[in-house]
């Protein structure tokens, strides 16, 4: 039941927990990356919604704006702004993820003049400079939200949203372990949990997840591999590659395991510090942070252990920097360690190149000897 | 009478004018061009010709060269009073802005991608095996929407033979591919920006199942541009006339 | 026992049959618009001439509409065309280690180890640049037949260089080659090699190790291959065969291996 | 399997034969053009035109200086610092032990000097699995550098990157590189253009001189500090006066002059040579504007060129813009804006470093708190400040940086009446889009948007 209403919340842009969100006169605004301080913003009675594409291929008013060289996800998004998909939003924070994010919201800002467009600026490095300046922004965005919406954020509050977020995370690891084990459930399953946590308040989503964990699904599979590069929410996609027995057992995106799985809990310091420390310190995980290379490759290879996976599946956009030119390093350095890697360069939300994609999902698991 | 030629990357387009359009040649641009230069020379007795297009310095016959966006603007202005053309040609998709004399007042032209060209639709339509006159018929047996993603015409095609090995229509397929060079055309309008009158010209403005897209995407005024392959070859033929009298 | 394999392409189709681990008969047609047509129709036509009924033999599908095959109960299951390739030419000769295919609209480079098994495998994603379909539009540019392509290697001493790495972009350039009057030779000789080095960088990503061998069928434009020789600095292995068939063959070979003890 | 050489040896080899060359004559170029092939042959003749009257010798010079003390380093046990075009190379040559070498740079010149241009580079990069869709610039270059590696020809000790926060791709690469030939990296960033940025930046930036001080085992020494930065302000001086110099319509600043300024800018500031070699090109425009002999003599077009227009394949594609009357005033690349220093002390020296970086191209635009507008801004002061009449938007293919901002930069650039054309080409990579195309574009353009050639009154 659960795991059905959460596909369904994956399923949809504005769903029935953000429209009564709404309707209680609290304000929900759109972000792109895992780098913004969930915690902070609950305490303001803001829902943090992250931007997504729905699968949406049809960009063709983006494309008048951002260049056709700009990663499909991102144009999706624009097009989805640009059509009022998104007006249910109240505002915009330009969190700095990736180049092509920051061009979307430039346009964003120049095409809709939307009230509210806040910029947090995340630096690319973790070192204690970055971090106090990180904690500063963290600070110049709980002014700015309370500016704009007329609330107070108190320490209180954002410290009891962290304690709601730790028990998340807890939760998230150990709905993992679940599935590296025994599957209970398909990988396509656990994509729609991660897109429904990116949409809802935490409080609904906890116990959604909670009820969502003990339903047993009948898994068909070869071949178990892991899921890394660039953050990934499409299901029908996921769907296709498992159609072909290819289980996705474990994600280490951003969305996914990369979202929780080395996420620091509160520990009683000062609050700012911390956030700047849990997120920072966490978007290690990412290829937009320098000098981290090998504790990605790492937390890659550690997790394919654990799981016990056949192989890794490396995905990235068509586009996407990062992440293309992350994963041709990552499958020189996997490879050399024995972990078969299958690098995957895709067009968001389209299903019409699949045919490709399973050609090579279905070699690939062949090759894995499954 | 005046001959005005359009030597563009796929087709030569050719029109005798005096006033009007008296005739018109369409040939198919080659590695070898002199048969169809012959026929151009005999085409009739013209006064003064002028080339255009992208293989201008072939016709060298011409009395005067002019570039393409040159003759488009004015065609379009003389024709059909237009204050923008979008052109869909064989390679590239330009748009223009036409000030009230017939003047270019700026372009924007896309150049590297040679998907939502001309070329992409005869390429489509033949991997479906679909003559190209009967490109608009079939489309409009669709039933089923679909998309195309591809930015590469070559990797288009192959997202193309996709939906045809899944059993898809080819009705519904050559629908998605007119789609997708509908939606390029109008990225590009509007990059360009269009407020105003418009027309289509070139040879995929043939196709009302493209040019019907295009519209409903842009809700500008439009204006149908007769015969709009020969849009360009009309321009030169009107600057040839009007060099003439200079001259 | 009896042992078929199809494989359908987005050009040809293919079907071979094998009788006591040895090839009875093979087939090539032109495809069908519809794949599932294309597999049944080749596959009919062999068992026809080898006068045998489908039910007795076990088949295995590759390539386009593999799935759908095994829907309509028409193969009994489907392999990749990678690991069709790969095994079929293993299975030809066992020295082969390397395996370049080249079809219609993909190119391939397979690894296998001293079984035949995959061991690594790439796939163009990049740009269609280095398929048989970039041959095609240069040839009929060219006005050449696909045979008369590949030959033009030997006759030219002068490849012009083909810089668009677009298909139809290439297709402008062999234009402007032709009405500025150079030799038809050497545009094709520079087509063909700028295919072999499409091929060449393509290879490099999982390594090439000897033996090698060229499928598909690009194999059969002796220009290209020949390109491909001296860039990767390979003598090609003949598998005797008609290079197009070794993916048909290599499915009816996982039908064998599969079901050939029962 | 590599039949190609490393891109380092191949232009060292080159350039030391060039540094050797006096004078010449127009017959020597003539006879240079046919003995080295046609792509080297055109860019040489380019670079050596008469109207140049010797600064691109001198630029040659300029630019084999530059590689020979990376390539002689090893020798004299210094440790050679591969460093990108966004960081100022002065920085290293306060170093007694350390000599930088700019990548960008080292591609271009890799790429003049070879048949086929930056393209086996490119492909190089692609067959370790590089996506095709990361900008030329930074594939070509990463193909390049770790050619040179795999020739067994030259190995960089470390590697600075500072495009963090300026962009994404090439930070990456420079990141790949480090990773691939297991070298430290020394990283800076920048998180916007704001003043807390600033601080941020210059916290990082001291952070990394630390560390590089360090590395190379040797602390800056002050003198040496004061002398290179008291340079840079002689280099800041001599820039500003060219950039006067264009003012002047016609402009009597060749176009290729912009190559120059910036190639020495992101190669010598701070060194004698830089010093004499922007003395060459103001020299050489004085005298043309007092002889009025123009490089474009029939001017109909005064652009600004939003990025870089420089097309390798083509150096003469500035020779050719001249010969059609189009002057090429400045680009995005040389758009440093370079400032004074009073320098007392290292630190000052240090401070006036980090100010320069800060304001370097890309870094100052891309990492700024809006691209777009940033972009804009910059690139609208030049074009008003230098009398432009037109911009032309094109760069590398798929630089998400200004593509995807071009919309941002073509609406207000409209408003103030300034048309832009957009080229879909790429600085070093002629298979995107043939030379032949952009020239027909780029022609189509002047002569019927900018200077209105045909008039006609509608009948
Ligand atoms: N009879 C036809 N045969 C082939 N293509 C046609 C025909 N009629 C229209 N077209 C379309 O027109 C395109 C060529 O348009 P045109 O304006 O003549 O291009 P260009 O000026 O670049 O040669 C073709 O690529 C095709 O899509
Ligand atoms: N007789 C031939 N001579 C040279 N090249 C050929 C010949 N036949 C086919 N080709 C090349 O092979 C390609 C088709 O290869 P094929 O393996 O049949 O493709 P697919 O598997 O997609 O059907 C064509 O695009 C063409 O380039
Ligand atoms: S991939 Fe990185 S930058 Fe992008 S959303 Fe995820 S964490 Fe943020
Ligand atoms: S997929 Fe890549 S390019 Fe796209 S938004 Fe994410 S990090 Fe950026
Ligand atoms: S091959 Fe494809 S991507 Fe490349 S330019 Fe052509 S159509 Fe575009």
């Amino acid at each position: 039941m659960s795991l059905s209403k959460i596909h369904e919340i994956a399923a949809t842009l504005e769903n029935e927990y953000v429209r009564k969100w709404k309707s209680e006169g609290n304000a929900v605004v759109g972000h792109a990356c895992i780098a913004m301080p969930k915690e902070m913003a609950e305490a303001g009675k803001i829902l943090p919604f992250r931007l997504r594409g729905a699968g949406n291929a049809d960009t063709s008013t983006a494309d008048s704006y951002l260049s056709r060289y700009n990663c499909s996800l991102c144009r999706s998004c624009l097009e989805l702004v640009l059509n009022g998909s998104y007006d249910f939003l109240d505002g915009f924070v330009r969190v700095r993820g990736c180049d092509h994010w920051m061009g979307t919201f430039d346009e964003i800002a120049h095409a809709r003049k939307p009230e509210f467009v806040h910029y947090l600026k995340v630096p690319h490095l973790v070192n204690e400079d970055t971090l106090e300046f990180f904690a500063g922004e963290i600070k110049r965005l709980k002014e700015a939200f309370e500016g704009r919406f007329g609330v107070e954020i108190s320490e209180d509050e954002i410290v009891r949203y962290a304690r709601i977020q730790d028990k998340i995370n807890e939760k998230m690891r150990e709905f993992y372990k679940l599935r590296f084990r025994k599957p209970n459930f398909y990988g396509s399953d656990a994509i729609a949990v991660m897109v429904a946590r990116e949409s809802l308040p935490s409080d609904i989503f906890f116990p959604l997840l909670d009820s969502a964990m003990a339903e047993k699904r009948k898994i068909d599979y070869r071949a178990k591999v892991l899921l890394a590069g660039s953050p990934l929410d499409e299901i029908e996609l996921v769907r296709k590659i498992e159609e072909m027995g290819a289980l996705i057992v474990a994600e280490t995106t951003c969305f996914g395991g990369g979202a929780f799985w080395n996420m620091v809990e509160y520990d009683g310091s000062d609050v700012y510090e911390f956030l700047a420390r849990k997120y920072l310190e966490n978007l290690k995980i990412c290829a937009r942070m320098f000098g981290e290379y090998a504790y990605r490759k790492n937390f890659i290879k550690s997790m394919a252990e654990e799981a016990e996976v056949d192989g890794v599946i490396l995905q990235h956009n068509k586009f996407c920097d990062l992440f293309g030119i992350e994963n041709a390093k990552l499958r020189m350095d996997l490879e050399k360690e024995g972990i078969p890697t299958l690098v995957l360069e895709k067009e968001y939300a389209s299903t019409a190149d699949i045919g490709r994609i399973k050609t090579r999902v279905q070699a690939f698991i062949e090759r894995m000897g499954r | 009478m005046f001959l005005g030629v359009d030597a563009g990357m796929r087709f030569t387009k050719a029109v005798m004018w005096d006033g009007k359009v008296l005739s018109e040649i369409v040939e198919e641009t080659r590695g070898d061009m002199k048969p169809v230069l012959d026929k151009l020379k005999n085409a009739g007795d013209f006064k003064y010709c002028c080339a255009t297009g992208s293989g201008a310095e072939l016709i060298d016959f011409a009395n005067v060269i002019e570039d393409d966006v040159v003759c488009l603007a004015i065609a379009a202005r003389d024709m059909v009073d237009a204050d923008f053309v979008l052109d869909i040609g064989g390679q590239s998709i330009t748009a223009i802005s036409v000030d009230k004399d017939g003047n270019v007042i700026d372009f924007m032209r896309n150049d590297k991608c040679a998907s939502g060209s001309g070329r992409f639709l005869e390429v489509m339509s033949s991997a479906l095996g679909i003559e190209i006159e009967d490109v608009d018929s079939a489309a409009s047996k669709a039933d089923r929407k679909l998309s195309i993603t591809s930015q590469c015409a070559v990797f288009a095609e192959s997202e193309v033979i996709s939906y045809v090995n899944e059993g898809e229509r080819r009705e519904n397929i050559i629908a998605a591919v007119c789609d997708s060079i509908a939606k390029l055309a109008v990225a590009q309008a509007n990059r360009f920006g269009i407020s105003g009158r418009y027309t289509i010209t070139g040879g995929v403005a043939k196709f009302r199942s493209i040019t019907e897209r295009i519209r409903s995407a842009i809700g500008e005024e439009y204006v149908e541009f007769p015969q709009p392959q020969l849009a360009a070859a009309i321009g030169a033929a009107i600057v040839a006339e009007e060099e003439f009298r200079d001259v | 026992m009896l042992f078929g394999g199809t494989d359908v392409g987005s050009l040809t189709a293919q079907a071979v049959v094998l009788e006591d681990g040895k090839i009875a008969g093979y087939r090539n047609i032109r495809v069908l618009p519809n794949p599932v047509e294309s597999a049944k129709r080749v596959m009919g036509e062999l068992l026809e001439e080898l006068g045998l009924r489908q039910d007795e033999v076990v088949i295995f599908s590759t390539g386009y509409g593999r799935e759908k095959l095994v829907e309509v109960g028409f193969a009994r299951e489907h392999v990749s065309e990678i690991s069709c390739h790969g095994r079929g030419a293993f299975w030809l000769n066992p020295a082969i280690r390397t395996i370049i295919d080249i079809g219609g609209q993909d190119a391939k480079v397979i690894r296998v180890d001293g079984e035949g098994n995959l061991v690594n495998f790439v796939m163009n994603d990049k740009c269609a640049a280095g398929t048989g379909r970039f041959l095609e539009i240069q040839a009929k540019a060219l006005g050449l037949t696909l045979d008369e392509l590949g030959e033009m290697t030997f006759r030219s001493a002068n490849p012009v260089v083909i810089t668009a790495r677009c298909s139809i972009y290439a297709e402008t350039e062999v234009l402007h080659y032709m009405q500025r009057g150079v030799a038809k030779e050497d545009i094709a000789a520079g087509v063909n090699r700028s295919m072999a080095e499409r091929i060449y960088y393509l290879a490099r990503r999982v390594g090439v190790e000897r033996e090698v061998t060229l499928t598909g069928g690009v194999a059969k434009n002796r220009g290209v291959k020949q390109e491909l020789e001296k860039i990767l600095n390979v003598k090609f292995v003949d598998l005797g065969v008609d290079p197009q068939i070794v993916g048909a063959l290599g499915a009816a070979i996982f039908a064998m291996e599969k079901y050939g003890g029962e | 399997m590599s039949a190609l050489p490393g891109l380092v040896k191949r232009s060292y080899e080159m350039l030391k034969a060039i540094e050797g060359i006096e004078n010449y004559t127009w017959e020597e170029v003539e006879g240079l053009y046919s003995i080295v092939g046609k792509d080297l042959g055109q860019s040489a003749k380019a670079l050596l035109d008469e109207r140049h009257d010797g600064a691109g010798l001198h630029f040659m010079k300029v630019i084999a200086k530059h590689i020979r003390e990376a390539v002689e380093a090893k020798d004299e046990g210094k440790k050679v610092i591969l460093i990108p075009f966004n960081f100022p190379p002065e920085l290293i040559h306060a170093f007694e032990n350390a000599v930088p070498l700019t990548t960008e740079v080292m591609s271009t010149i890799g790429v003049v000097s070879l048949e086929g241009q930056g393209e086996p580079y490119w492909d190089y990069a692609m067959s370790l699995g590089i996506p095709d869709y990361v900008c030329s610039a930074n594939t070509i270059e990463l193909g390049s550098a770790l050619m040179s590696v795999e020739a067994l020809e030259f190995t960089p000790d470390a590697i600075i990157s500072g495009a963090p926060g300026s962009c994404d791709v090439n930070s990456k690469i420079h990141e790949f590189v480090a990773e691939y030939l297991g070298i430290p990296e020394l990283t800076i960033d920048k998180t916007g253009g704001g003043k807390t940025d600033y601080q941020l930046y210059r916290k990082l930036f001291l952070r990394m001189v630390n560390e590089l001080e360090k590395f190379v085992g040797e602390e800056i020494d002050e003198d040496r500090i004061i002398s290179v930065t008291e340079r840079a302000n002689e280099c800041t001086e001599l820039y500003w006066e060219l950039h006067e110099l264009k003012k002047h319509s016609p402009c009597p600043v060749p176009n290729m002059f912009t190559l120059f300024t910036y190639g020495t800018r992101f190669t010598m500031w701070g060194r004698d040579e830089a010093v004499s070699m922007l003395e060459k090109l103001v020299d050489v425009a004085e005298k043309r504007l007092r002889r009025g002999e123009y490089p474009a003599e029939r001017e109909i077009a005064r652009s600004v060129w939003v990025y870089t227009g420089y097309y390798i394949d083509l150096y003469d594609l500035w020779i050719w813009m001249e010969n059609n009357g189009i002057s090429y005033l400045t680009d995005g690349l040389n758009s440093f804006f370079p400032n004074q220093f009073e320098i007392e002390t290292k630190e000052d020296a240090l401070e006036s470093i980090v100010s320069s970086a800060w304001n370097y191209p890309m870094t100052r635009q891309m990492g700024a708190d809006n691209m777009g507008i940033q972009w804009f801004e910059d690139l609208t002061y030049l074009a008003k400040d230098l009398n432009a009449n037109c911009a032309i938007y094109c760069g590398h293919h798929s630089c998400k940086q200004t593509q995807s901002v071009f919309r941002i930069f073509r609406d207000e650039a409209n408003k103030i009446g300034i048309p832009v054309l957009r080229l879909d080409g790429d600085a070093w990579n002629r298979r995107i889009t043939p030379v032949s195309v952009l020239q027909e574009m780029i022609l189509d353009f002047v002569q019927n948007v900018v200077a209105k050639k045909r008039r006609r009154r509608r009948r």
